[in-house]
């Protein structure tokens, strides 16, 4: 019997890294999430906790996948602290999948924002010409620098790092490294996921030059199914839609870059 | 496996974005009337389900929606339940506890204001019946087609079923309701404490317009892994096909004892649910969980079903079915 | 195509009949007890199915039942209704109006009279204390390992819910039968039009031993092709997967409430369904409606999937699992 | 989506065969009961009367198949009176089929027994050497003869009727002839359909003589699928586990030939 994917699957911990002090790699194995779509998120339960959802990490043991995730608020630090050995149920996959471009590719990510990044780069062939721009506050907080060098040696490739404050890389917000790459270069297709106006001035950058671009969003989801509405932008549901939308798309839409929706449902800034 | 990732493989967005601009139409005449109320369509959106955003309303009715019941609004913002808030038991079968999150009555009148074109029902939940009169009023300057009272959430303390279990409660607030406003009203039943007839009873003596039925019924799953109850707040609504043989029953009986205008709510999922609502006497349907499985698809699936079984079987309008089965 | 036909190509009679000699055994403990009635395995047969021969029961017995309920035994024999009186709604739900027929409680006691093996429960309806009573004593000559009332038939009048819905008749019915026999007393409750919590309260004040929940949920079918509900009764019970969530909660609210065995029914078809069960605070379970899709091996899946839970959980008996899902 | 064979399938009822005043077959189009095992049979609603077990009898025009039925009491004289363009339900195909024995065959039926008798005579092969007994009380009553001397042209074949008065074919209980021919004639397997004691006579017959023989039962139903319990006949439920049961199985059944259940499930006398 075909697994039913909105009946939560138990799975166990067997791995945790250790990416930055905020930040970690959860591993466990299981039959589906290791063959998602770049893209596809997993609603994750962490039990007596919440259940949030999470980007599909890429493992590179076979049969097994991962959760990247950073400590921020009592959900995600419940999920932070998960240890080997314990238990988490995850449902899914959910959500749609990059449109891989032949050619010179532009992969940005900002923090957790690389997870879908990762498994996009293992969905690529090596007549691709990959570029990855990793966007970080600062040193600290760089992470999957190696592993993308490492998954992309057979490309023609460059990873590069920006952080707000200098401290590693480039100087400045990855936005403007993204600005300068795509006046100067010829891309096939640009792909980002990270904070919404680092996906917002990205899209801007490419589409204004007529390239194919897209963006993986976040909003808040309940039920990742199109059921309870929570995670609407626009005429849009992120969960079912999405969560990739490309820039022609999201160029049409009044809350991208602007606003999202808190638990209540109420209309926020960004 | 490929069922699991197909959805992978969307439509490319523009086609999306084209698909979206169409209109649902259909070659027959799919008119209803709820008393009053009157649609170009018998399939309603349930409260709850995608229902925060105008935008959203839109396109579900471009989609075939007859029109969009809201989610149930509050006088106050509620974030609701923790998640897990909702959990799929395959096979149509859906449990809810995603605790009446809702931006707030002010809130989102202020939302829909811009409205011109879907029929919108706002449904409306709270303990007193002043609760409901302060939230009707700040819909005065929207496009609202008739009210629903929840009157039947099985997981939310206070609000719903405690409301709805309680007759006296039951008619102060039908009754201040209808006293504020000449927007139809719809009073949303369940199954509850009480015997759910004497709520609609009550309901249609303080003079509400009509009566859906049913809300979700109280449910929950357990997780034999670690032990413990799924959903965060424990229990939840169970929606869906599993409950769609009681809802229909439950739309049988009213219209089997009461003269009131029924909408038929839980578990449709295919045009055949539909007519069988109609047959049992409903006049519309209210679907939400076979959005889960179906997604909004749906609604035109429904239609053009309804559409067909119609030429065939020579019915010229909904009118003509609904209630048919009583006569066997 | 397949899967219709396989039912066809039947195992030789010579093989059925060896299989049927065999007892069905398991290498774990899988007994429990519901107050004071002790069984060897957890599962049981439910009442209305297959229940009507001691032959039959032999062989459920074997086949791992822990213990058969019988089909409500009424004071006179019941022809039940006419035909169609169940319904299959596919995906392991039903809908039933088989209408009690029973051969009464006289002519039933003198089949089970040879029984020496095989824990029956007798399950008895009625609708005055006298019936209880005078059924209760003709069961003097035979070993009846409970007596569990039904106070909770759905589409049958003047019994069932109609009792169970009455807290004065519920008190004197359990404490009649009480003061009648020294056999445990459970009462099985399902949902009526009262408060099942109320009549689960008023069973346990009276006396009663355990509590059996749920019994079917009121429903119906309409057939759309010529119009009619399907079943003669027109209403009929919910049976199976669709009302398990339901029937779960039922328990988890008992539980939570009341100190008294219980005994989980409704929907059960899995291992991971009993084991929800027992977690939510049943001691044991019922089913029925599974055998219409799995067959009578059900039992011994059920059991088996048990055992191997336990071990890889390190249960050591079914006790240790009871209520678990209320510490969390 | 395969059909649920416990839901029920409206279909019209497209013609009307009278075979005796009293017995008529119906044929109506379906997809599934065309081609259902021989012994196998179908609940059949009669909107507004009843539901009744029916076997499925064979229609010859292909995609359509028929019930061939008695008009008895209530409901049988309800399915009995159905017309041309009306319309019943039907579910199933239920129950287990007849084991084809190869070489010289026995089939018994007596009245609407007959039917599966008609249905396994279409699944033998040419090589199969064949005798149809048709039991009837009168002349009146009896009916498939031809069909079945129809069906078997391209077999070695003979088909015998006996009538209780002696109106027409052989004098006398078609139990006689049947013992007549057992004991004066090797048989590789009989199969026997019809009144409860003509079939406790046939499987006597057969038995006590060690030759296979196989008898398709009668009992009460309601659900036909295992669940209600009405048609049990000892330990077996007739619609489960049967309604074929060999001699070897029912020789030790205490209940056959003898008992059966009413609709309260008293047993009582044939
Ligand atoms: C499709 C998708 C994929 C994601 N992938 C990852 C990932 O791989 N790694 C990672 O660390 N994070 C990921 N997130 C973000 C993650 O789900 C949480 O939003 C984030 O961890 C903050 O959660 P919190 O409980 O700590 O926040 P809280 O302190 O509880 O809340 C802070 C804010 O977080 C957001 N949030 C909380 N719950 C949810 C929710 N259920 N859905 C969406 N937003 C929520 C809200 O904006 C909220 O206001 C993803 C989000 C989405 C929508
Ligand atoms: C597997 C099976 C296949 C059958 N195939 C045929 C067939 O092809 N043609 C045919 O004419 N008849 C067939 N019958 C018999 C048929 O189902 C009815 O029993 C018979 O027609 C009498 O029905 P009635 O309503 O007229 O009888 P009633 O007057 O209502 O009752 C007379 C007796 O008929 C029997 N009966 C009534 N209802 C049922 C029922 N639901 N199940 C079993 N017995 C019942 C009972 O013994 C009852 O006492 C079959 C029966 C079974 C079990
Ligand atoms: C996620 C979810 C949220 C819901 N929220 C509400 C609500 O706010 N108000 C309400 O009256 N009903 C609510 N319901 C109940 C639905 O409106 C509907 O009555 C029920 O789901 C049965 O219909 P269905 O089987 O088509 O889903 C909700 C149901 C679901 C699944
Ligand atoms: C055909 C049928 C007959 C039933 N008859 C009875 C009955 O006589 N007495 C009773 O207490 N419950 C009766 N029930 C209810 C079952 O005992 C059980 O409570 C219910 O079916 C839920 O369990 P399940 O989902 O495992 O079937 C009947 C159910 C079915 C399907
Ligand atoms: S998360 Fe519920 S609709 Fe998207
Ligand atoms: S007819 Fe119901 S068990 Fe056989």
């Amino acid at each position: 019997m075909q697994r039913n994917p909105n009946h939560t699957t138990i799975v166990t911990v067997e791995k945790v890294i250790e990416e930055t002090p905020t930040v970690r790699t959860l591993v466990y194995s299981d039959d589906v999430m290791p063959n998602v779509l770049p893209g596809q998120f997993a609603m994750v339960w962490i039990p007596g906790v919440n259940e949030l959802p999470m980007s599909v990490m890429i493992s590179q043991e076979s049969g097994k996948a991962a959760f990247t995730v950073r400590k921020h608020g009592a959900a995600s630090t419940g999920l932070f602290n998960i240890q080997p050995g314990q238990k988490i149920g995850i449902r899914g996959p959910y959500g749609n999948s990059f449109d891989i471009k032949a050619g010179k590719l532009l992969l940005v990510g900002g923090g957790t924002g690389l997870v879908p990044m990762m498994r996009l780069i293992t969905n690529l062939t090596p007549s691709h010409d990959v570029t990855l721009l990793i966007g970080a506050k600062t040193k600290d907080e760089v992470f999957f620098e190696d592993l993308a060098n490492q998954l992309l040696k057979d490309n023609k490739h460059q990873v590069l790092v920006s952080t707000d404050d200098g401290s590693y890389g480039e100087n400045g917000f990855v936005t403007d490294l993204v600005e300068k790459l795509v006046s100067e270069n010829h891309f096939d297709g640009v792909y980002v996921c990270g904070p919404e106006k680092m996906m917002y001035k990205t899209v801007q950058s490419a589409h204004s030059r007529g390239i194919f671009v897209q963006a993986s969003l976040e909003r808040m989801m309940k039920c990742g199914v199109g059921i309870c509405g929570s995670c609407c932008i626009g005429e849009d549901l992120v969960c079912h839609d999405g969560t990739i939308f490309d820039g022609e798309h999201l160029s049409k839409n009044k809350e991208f870059g602007y606003f999202h929706r808190n638990k209540a449902g109420i209309l926020e800034n960004y | 496996m490929n069922d699991t990732f197909k959805k992978g493989t969307r439509e490319s967005n523009q086609l999306l974005y084209s698909k979206l601009g169409s209109i649902y139409t259909v070659d027959t005449n799919l008119a209803t009337s709820i008393g009053s109320i009157n649609l170009e369509r018998p399939v309603m959106l349930a409260s709850g389900i995608l229902g925060i955003s105008l935008d959203v309303f839109n396109r579900l009715y471009r989609s075939g929606a007859g029109a969009v019941v809201t989610k149930s609004l509050s006088t106050e913002p509620w974030e609701g339940y923790p998640n897990p808030t909702i959990f799929g038991l395959g096979g149509g079968g859906w449990i809810n506890a995603v605790g009446l999150s809702n931006p707030g009555a002010a809130n989102f009148a202020k939302m829909i204001e811009p409205n011109k074109d879907v029929p919108i029902v706002v449904s409306l939940v709270g303990s007193v019946p002043e609760d409901f009169e302060q939230m009707v009023k700040e819909f005065e300057n929207c496009k609202v087609t008739a009210y629903e009272l929840n009157l039947s959430c099985p997981h939310v303390a206070k609000v719903g079923l405690e409301v709805g279990d309680d007759p006296e409660l039951v008619k102060q607030i039908v009754s201040s309701v209808k006293n504020t406003t000449n927007v139809p009203v719809i009073a949303k039943v369940g199954l509850g404490t009480t015997h759910y007839l004497k709520t609609v009873e009550t309901a249609i003596d303080s003079g509400v317009d009509a009566i859906t039925a049913i809300n979700t019924v109280r449910a929950m799953a357990i997780d034999v892994e670690t032990q413990r109850p799924i959903l965060s707040n424990k229990f939840g609504g169970l929606s869906g096909t599993p409950i769609k043989p009681i809802a229909l029953r439950c739309v049988y009986e009213i219209s089997s004892k009461f003269d009131i205008p029924i909408i038929g709510c839980g578990g449709v999922s295919t045009w055949e649910d539909a007519i069988e609502f109609f047959l049992a006497g409903a006049s519309a349907i209210q679907l939400g969980s076979a959005i889960g499985d179906n997604w909004i698809d749906v609604f035109s699936q429904i239609n053009n079903g309804i559409s067909d079984y119609m030429k065939k079987k020579n019915f010229s309008t909904i009118k003509e079915m609904v209630g048919l089965a009583k006569k066997s």
